[in-house]
């Protein structure tokens, strides 16, 4: 059981990551479908500036860098220029993915070392599962909590759940409705870029072309499935995890193994279906202007 | 400062004339992106764009590749245009040649061209069925079909593959996984010799039209654009948005699954692990470059295709790596929605100061 | 009449205020806004009236740092300024009450003011809330999420949030169209005591009778420029209209009720649970509209009349025997059904509801009519594809309902939202009654129109009915109600009491009826 | 006159893995004859529609060898190799042939001897984990291989298998090693591209065998050898043999003792084991042994390869079954 928690804990890092950062930006108002390609580009990003310096702080930072470079451009579209958002977040993943693997090609067989691990701390069960680990996997936990704790607690985190719940009131009061959306998909992209330089400089450090293998799009669902609050988000991040995890533990059994693959993705199903039956939680906390363009008449 | 001025009404002619300056953008930027990789810029664009056309075997390969893209890229044309994302024609392909395969072989004896209709239907049908579900989904919950539609895909793609390595394996395949060769009956005949341009092209070039006519001229054209552009007007027009969200994703699911058993059928002739399902992400973007218009979308295929055949052509002849194709259908994307803003905003050039 | 020069505004008290000095709006090709001039003195109540799309909005919205004038500018006190946002207005002073409320469904309504303000302590602020809210009668608890609060009480946050800053102007957009008169009148005692205490009012409404009874002098516009400053007090309501418009505005024509006629649309006992999770639940409502009537049902907004237009259009269904049509069950039919017995129906939202802003008017005509007006022919396809739309045919309905009802703006068919708000609306309820529909039920007519558009499709309503059809008017406009109404029925709390004759009611006595016991002890 | 030589890939260079190694055997041909030479590759070639265009897209523009390097291509290779007859094909992995048209593998099942032989003397658990990715052929003889070596050293052992059902995902690799690790396997062997179970290894002090290419970098302290796959031999054969037209169509299925299966350096093992998988090494080269000696039983108990016996090529090629000591599915 204890090998099962702490592999959980770290699979779900980069979810915790790419999702804290959507959650974010779809909080403000605005869908990024692209995280898969801020993901794909924040990991060669960082896998080349950690064996370019021998830093993984910078490599990380040189990951999250990318993924708001990534998200600049979709901003800049879908922001500025308002262009649908769901078709730029696709051209954002399409591009990404070439891109990456175009950026990537010198460093592929290059060995790195893995992010150090922080001291277990050896008293109970809990303590091992919990202590231990990289210090990225705190991060995303703070990013997490940081992030509710904004959303919640601080002015700027109102301004930016106002500006997600109503862009024309929000213009009507004075607040900045398109500074406030770029500022939350350029963090959006941070963190993507850093759920990416997770997978490539501690999870399994190496770059191999399309390495994040689809985790962006479940970060995607576990947003919803969050129903835009930080709390389930970090609960939903372990569930996935967990249920990924467990098809490797579940392999003893007589179940062809493409049954046991699935069960993520129908777990995902089943999740967003129940989510999505209690509208109330859905309406209160969905932002209303979620995916709409705005553009102040000045 | 450059600003963008509200046009009165969306401009017609700019929204035929934005693909194209996006094509034109595309083409600029990846001219300078070659040039950054140390190619030559023309003779690189005329790899890309002159190549495929430079023989008649390449220009039957278009169409070839075009003709899913097409399907697709018109059904999903259609649903997006009623707000309905399904992104996961890739999932509905699949089941489409699953359900056509299914029929395939169950009949190795098939001679008749008859079957050919059963055939083509359960490819349609796996496609509904597989896009039934985020339509059910949604309807019934209110459950994001993006995301139900993409989760699908995965656990179709799964499913083949314990299909084609478990029960429908060739005995003749020394385990390879792949299934038996399908009877003649279900290979759509070829309509040019030497090529392998079938009668799936021209089929997908009607079906893209007469889709055309429904979405301009039927009631069920109109309610599905009304529908896509206000779902509260739709409810007072008396269209159901329930049952609009059930028709797109049927509509696009059913073309999916019919692009999926016309390619096994047409060119692979036998269920594999890879049937071409990724051509389904990629209609996506042929959807948005025919300007979600079913007719626009059989140019979207053709762009594509020809950006993929020039993209081997790219490897072949100049040696580019694949990835530049990926980079350049992204910025061509990129391109095209910027350049929609031009249809419904004119740039204007205004002082500072006075904004 | 008496219209005073420019030179000379008429008995003004206090301190010059706010100067608007030549302000120019242009939006593209259109000048919303053409050299405007006025100005306000502390402690006055200034209105500003026009027609719709005289350009009233813009120019508050100019003032209050929302729109940058596109030539002219401000003085503060006599010294030139510029507010380049709407922070920059708050800073000076000014605050403002939009005609679309800024606030947010989602947040609580302390949240909703700290918005607006300089960063403060959640409790300190729910406190201050609580202390203005006392002191001006304007009862809010800051703990309250907005989706939860009546449209009223949406207001009174928005006043609450100007309050806060202490503003020296406070400009209020259309401000009653939502309010019952008691509200309103409450209203009024919180504006007059502001402009006591020094702070000037900018006051937007159609209703003139208000504006008369409330202000002290009055800047009008037309087509963007102003074409009159007058004293509202002096001048008779029908004098300011005309001025507004620039001819004689024609009342609404109202031929007595004949002898009623049968019943044409019925509610039996109508229950419907809300659809939305923020919405109203329809509990009991029965209701007859009788051939010749027009019936209207009074109300605050939000208590429910959305649900009983859903439910009467078929947008929401109920059991069959819930609502009947000309006497067959209709309750669980949908709305293409209901006009095929028919009925004909018109939202209060024109953009989005009533009409899709991108598509073109002969598209927008099609809404409504395609099962109707035989726009839709079966062949071959059958009912999958619901039959070949007759675009021409639309083109040419269209086209007669532009003419019938002087729907104004665009080329030859243009898209809904090149028209302005008056215009759509003529459009949209002149699409129905051209129809000459059996049943006509409509929801806010004449929301945010002027007077001359508004007298114009208040007549057609009558007209109408006394063809023959019942007419059900949805309205929260007394005057209008008083208007044109034979009965009226008034709906609370998503429940409808029973329709008594126009004549045995009185404003009053309506008010207390759309208030409940609140605001009857309010009255009292 | 230079030849032009044509790869087809299956996946992108980049993947550190099959069509890595294949291309580090096109490299290989280019350093071999220079100027000879030209080569180009096409990567990430889906087995679908595109292949058949590819190839005949090569073939039309002057290529005079054709390499297609996944078993899926063997229909289109053939059919172009039919219309191309002054073009020379080889395919990998599959069994049509034709005048112009040579298949080729590696015997990598003689690698997964040795490795067996060394998991079975290295794990203290008795229990050794294989992280596979697909249910063919391929990947079955070799679990079977390193099973049937690993008893031969070590009759209690038992081999564990998960499939990942992907050649390459590095977080889905990791976390199957990881799973293994955690149920008491203590050594793990892998069948599918990335190193990053041999990170995983490492990190949990596991040990590990690299794949396709020597991955000690990637866990220097759990890495014990690999099986390498080197192409350049054949193909630098091959090419020779067209430039100095001695080309003939061959069914080519080389080892160790071609030089297409390599076995890197013995490393983190006691002198004796590192001895005793070289002797096996060389004993399989030369051909005294063979990993398939019978008696073969599977996991059903039935008889698969007779006491005294050795498994034909047409019966590894095509087997399905688990011998016994294998733990996991395998579909029917
Ligand atoms: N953002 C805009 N873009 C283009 N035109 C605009 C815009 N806003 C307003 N207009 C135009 O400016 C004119 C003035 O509009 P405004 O909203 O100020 O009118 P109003 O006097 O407030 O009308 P109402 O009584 O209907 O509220 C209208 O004719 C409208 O067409
Ligand atoms: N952003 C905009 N772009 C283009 N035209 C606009 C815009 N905003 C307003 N308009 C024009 O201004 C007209 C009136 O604007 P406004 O918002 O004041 O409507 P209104 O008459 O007050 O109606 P409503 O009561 O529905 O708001 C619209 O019908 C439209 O033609
Ligand atoms: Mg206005
Ligand atoms: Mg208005």
């Amino acid at each position: 059981m204890e090998p099962f928690l702490i592999s959980v804990m770290i699979a779900a890092t980069p979810f915790l990551f790419a999702a804290t950062g959507e959650l974010v930006a779809e909080r403000s108002g605005v869908l990024n479908l692209g995280l898969e390609g801020m993901m794909l580009m924040g990991a060669v990003t960082a896998f080349a500036a950690t064996s370019a310096t021998g830093s993984h702080l910078l490599g990380a930072l040189a990951g999250a860098g990318a993924g708001v470079a990534m998200a600049l451009v979709f901003a800049v579209l879908a922001i500025s220029l308002m262009a649908n958002q769901a078709a730029t977040g696709l051209a954002l993943t399409i591009f990404g993915i070439g891109a990456s693997g175009l950026v990537g090609q010198p460093f592929i067989g290059q060995p790195l070392d893995s992010l150090a691990k922080l001291p277990v701390w050896d008293a109970t069960a809990l303590t091992r599962v919990i202590t231990g680990h990289d210090p990225m996997t705190y991060l995303a936990l703070a990013m997490a909590g940081g992030v509710a704790w904004f959303l919640y607690r601080t002015r700027a985190g109102l301004a930016l759940r106002a500006v997600g719940d109503s862009h024309g009131s929000a213009h009507a009061l004075g607040l900045p409705v398109t500074a406030t959306r770029y500022a939350a998909v350029l963090f959006g992209g941070a963190m993507a870029g850093l759920g990416g330089a997770y997978i490539s400089i501690a999870y399994t450090p190496m770059w191999g072309e399309n390495m994040t293998a689809g985790r962006g799009w479940i970060a995607l669902a576990l947003v919803v499935f969050a129903t835009w609050r930080p709390g389930r988000l970090v609960a939903g991040a372990y569930l996935f995890a967990a249920v990924t995890q467990a098809q490797f533990y579940g392999q003893a059994l007589a179940i062809p193994s493409q049954f046991l693959a699935m069960a993520p993705y129908l777990a995902t199903i089943a999740a967003l279906v129940v989510i999505s039956r209690d509208k109330a939680l859905t309406r209160a906390n969905a932002p209303a202007c979620l995916g709409r363009p705005f553009r102040p008449d000045r | 400062m450059i600003a963008l001025e509200a046009r009165p009404e969306a401009s017609r002619a700019l929204a035929l004339a934005s693909p194209a300056l996006a094509i034109v953008l595309t083409l600029l930027a990846s001219a300078a992106l070659i040039a950054a990789l140390g190619r030559d810029p023309l003779s690189a664009l005329h790899v890309y764009f002159v190549s495929p056309f430079l023989d008649g075997y390449s220009r039957a390969e278009i169409l070839v590749k075009a003709t899913p893209l097409a399907l697709m890229g018109a059904g999903l044309a259609i649903s997006f245009r009623a707000n309905v994302w399904n992104i996961g024609a890739a999932g509905q392909y699949t089941l489409g040649a699953l359900a056509a395969g299914a029929v395939a072989l169950a009949a190795p004896e098939a001679r008749s061209a008859l079957w050919l209709a059963p055939y083509l239907a359960a490819g349609v049908a796996g496609g509904m069925l597989w896009a039934a579900a985020p339509a059910l989904l949604r309807t019934r919950f209110g459950a994001n079909e993006i995301l139900v539609s993409l989760m699908l895909t995965y656990v179709a793609g799964l499913l083949l593959d314990w299909l084609v390595r478990g029960p429908w394996r060739s005995p003749l395949s020394f385990g390879f996984p792949q299934s038996r060769d399908f009877a003649e009956a279900f290979v759509l005949p070829v309509i040019l010799d030497g090529t392998r341009l079938h009668v799936g092209a021209p089929a997908a070039l009607l079906i893209a039209a007469a889709l055309a006519l429904l979405m301009a001229r039927t009631l069920r054209g109109f309610s599905v654009r009304v529908i896509g552009a206000s779902p509260r007007a739709g409810a007072f027009a008396g269209f159901g948005e329930s049952g609009t969200v059930w028709f797109a994703l049927l509509l696009s699911g059913g073309l999916a699954g019919l692009a999926g058993a016309i390619e096994v059928g047409a060119v692979i002739g036998k269920i594999q692990p890879d049937i071409g399902a990724s051509a389904g992400f990629t209609a996506i973007i042929v959807a948005f470059l025919g300007r979600l218009n079913p007719l626009g979308a059989v140019l979207g295929a053709l762009v594509l295709a020809v950006s993929v055949i020039g993209g081997e052509n790219a490897q072949i002849l100049l040696k580019l790596p694949k990835n530049v194709t990926g980079v350049f259908q992204g910025m061509l994307l990129f391109f095209l929605l910027a350049c929609d803003v031009l249809i419904r905003w004119r740039v204007v050039w205004r002082r500072k100061g006075a904004a | 009449m008496t219209l005073e020069s420019a030179s000379a505004p008429p008995g003004r008290t206090g301190e010059p205020l706010l100067d608007v000095r030549g302000v120019s709006k242009r939006f593209g090709a259109v000048t919303a806004v053409d050299d405007v001039t006025f100005s306000i003195r502390a402690g006055e109540r200034h209105a500003l009236l026009g027609e719709n799309g005289a350009g009233k909005s813009t120019v508050v919205k100019m003032i209050y740092g929302s729109l940058q004038p596109t030539a002219g500018g401000f003085a503060w006190r006599g010294e030139p300024v510029s507010i380049a946002s709407p922070a920059a207005a708050r800073a000076m002073g000014v605050g403002m009450v939009h005609q679309h409320f800024s606030v947010f469904e989602a947040l609580t309504v302390a949240e909703n003011v700290a918005l607006a303000l300089p960063r403060e302590p959640m409790a300190a602020l729910a406190r201050r809330i609580r202390e203005v809210s006392a002191s001006y009668g304007l009862a809010i608890d800051p703990e309250r999420s907005m989706h939860a609060l009546s449209v009223g009480e949406k207001q009174r946050v928005e006043i609450i949030r100007c309050l806060l800053q202490q503003p020296k102007l406070l400009i209020m957009d259309e401000p009653t169209s939502v309010l019952t008169p008691q509200e309103a009148e409450a209203l009024f005692v919180v504006l007059r005591r502001l402009s006591d205490e020094g702070c000037a009012v900018l006051y937007i409404s159609h209703r003139l009778e208000e504006v008369r009874a409330l202000c002290s002098a009055a800047t009008i516009l037309r087509r963007g420029s102003v074409v009159a400053r007058c004293d509202p007090r002096e001048m008779t309501a029908r004098a300011l209209a005309e001025a507004m418009i620039g001819a004689g505005v024609g009342a609404v024509e109202r031929t007595p009720a004949p002898a009623p006629g049968p019943v044409r649309l019925a509610l039996r006992g109508l229950t419907l649970p809300a659809s939305d999770p923020f919405g109203m639940a329809l509990r009991d409502v029965s209701l007859e509209a009788r051939g010749g009537e027009v019936l209207a049902v009074a109300g605050v907004a939000g208590e429910g009349q959305s649900e009983l237009f859903a439910a009467l259009s078929g947008e929401a269904r109920s059991a069959a025997s819930m609502v009947e049509i000309d006497g067959r069950p209709a309750g669980a039919l949908g709305p293409t059904a209901r006009r095929l017995l028919g009925a004909a129906f018109a939202p209060e939202e024109r953009n989005g509801h009533a009409a899709v802003g991108e598509m073109r008017l002969s598209e927008n005509l099609a809404l409504s009519h395609h099962a109707v007006a035989g726009l839709a022919r079966g062949g071959a396809l059958g009912r999958l594809l619901g039959g070949w739309i007759d675009w021409r045919a639309a083109r040419a309905w269209s086209a007669r309902v532009r003419e019938a009802f002087d729907v104004r703006g665009g080329g030859e068919d243009p898209q809904a939202r090149s028209l302005s708000g008056g215009n759509l609306q003529k459009f949209v309820i002149g699409r129905e009654i051209l129809r000459e529909p059996g049943v006509l039920v409509v929801n806010q007519p004449t929301w945010g129109v002027d007077a001359g558009a508004a007298a114009a499709i208040r007549t057609a309503l009558v007209r109408l009915a006394r063809a023959g059809a019942a007419v059900v008017v949805v309205s929260q406009d007394l005057d209008e109600i008083f208007e044109i109404a034979d009965r009226i029925a008034v709906m609370r709390r998503g429940a409808l009491a029973p329709a008594a004759p126009t004549a045995e009611m009185t404003a009053e006595r309506l008010g207390v009826l759309m208030g409940g016991a609140d605001a009857a002890e309010a009255a009292a | 006159q230079e030849l032009k030589v044509g790869f087809v890939y299956v996946g992108p260079i980049g993947d550190f893995g099959w069509t890595y190694q294949h291309d580090q055997g096109r490299l290989a041909v280019e350093q071999a004859f220079g100027d000879r030479v030209e080569t180009t590759y096409v990567e990430s070639v889906p087995e679908g529609a595109d292949a058949e265009r590819v190839i005949r897209q090569l073939a039309a523009s002057g290529h005079g060898l054709i390499f297609t390097t996944s078993f899926g291509y063997m229909d289109a290779t053939a059919k172009i190799a039919e219309q191309f007859p002054d073009v020379k094909f080889e395919h990998a992995t599959g069994y049509k042939t034709a005048a112009n048209l040579a298949i080729y593998n590696a015997r990598f099942y003689e690698g997964r001897a040795v490795i067996g032989t060394i998991a079975g003397r290295m794990t203290r658990t008795n229990r050794i984990g294989y992280i596979a990715s697909f249910p063919i052929p391929e990947v079955i003889m070799g679990v079977n291989a390193a099973t049937l070596a690993a008893q031969k050293v070590n009759p209690d052992v038992e081999m564990t298998v998960t499939w990942v059902n992907s050649w390459y995902d590095p977080g889905r690799e990791a976390d199957a090693a990881k799973a293994l690790i955690a149920q008491g396997i203590d050594v793990i062997m892998q069948h599918t591209d990335s190193p990053a179970p041999v990170q995983a290894a490492a990190e949990a002090g596991a040990l590990a065998f690299g794949q396709a290419s020597d991955m000690r970098r990637f866990g220097p302290e759990a890495h014990m050898t690999a099986i390498i796959d080197d192409w350049a031999p054949y193909y630098v054969k091959r090419v020779g043999q067209v430039l100095d037209g001695t080309w003939e169509s061959t069914n080519s299925w080389a080892g160790f003792a071609e030089g297409e299966v390599v076995m890197a350096p013995y490393w983190n093992m006691p002198y004796e084991v590192a001895v005793e998988a070289a002797d096996l090494e060389r004993a399989i080269r030369l051909g005294r042994t063979h990993p398939f000696e019978g008696p073969v039983v599977d996991r059903d108990g039935a008889v698969q390869v007779p006491e005294g016996e050795t498994a034909s090529d047409a019966h590894l090629l095509s087997m399905g079954y688990f011998v016994q000591g294998v733990v996991g599915d395998l579909p029917k």
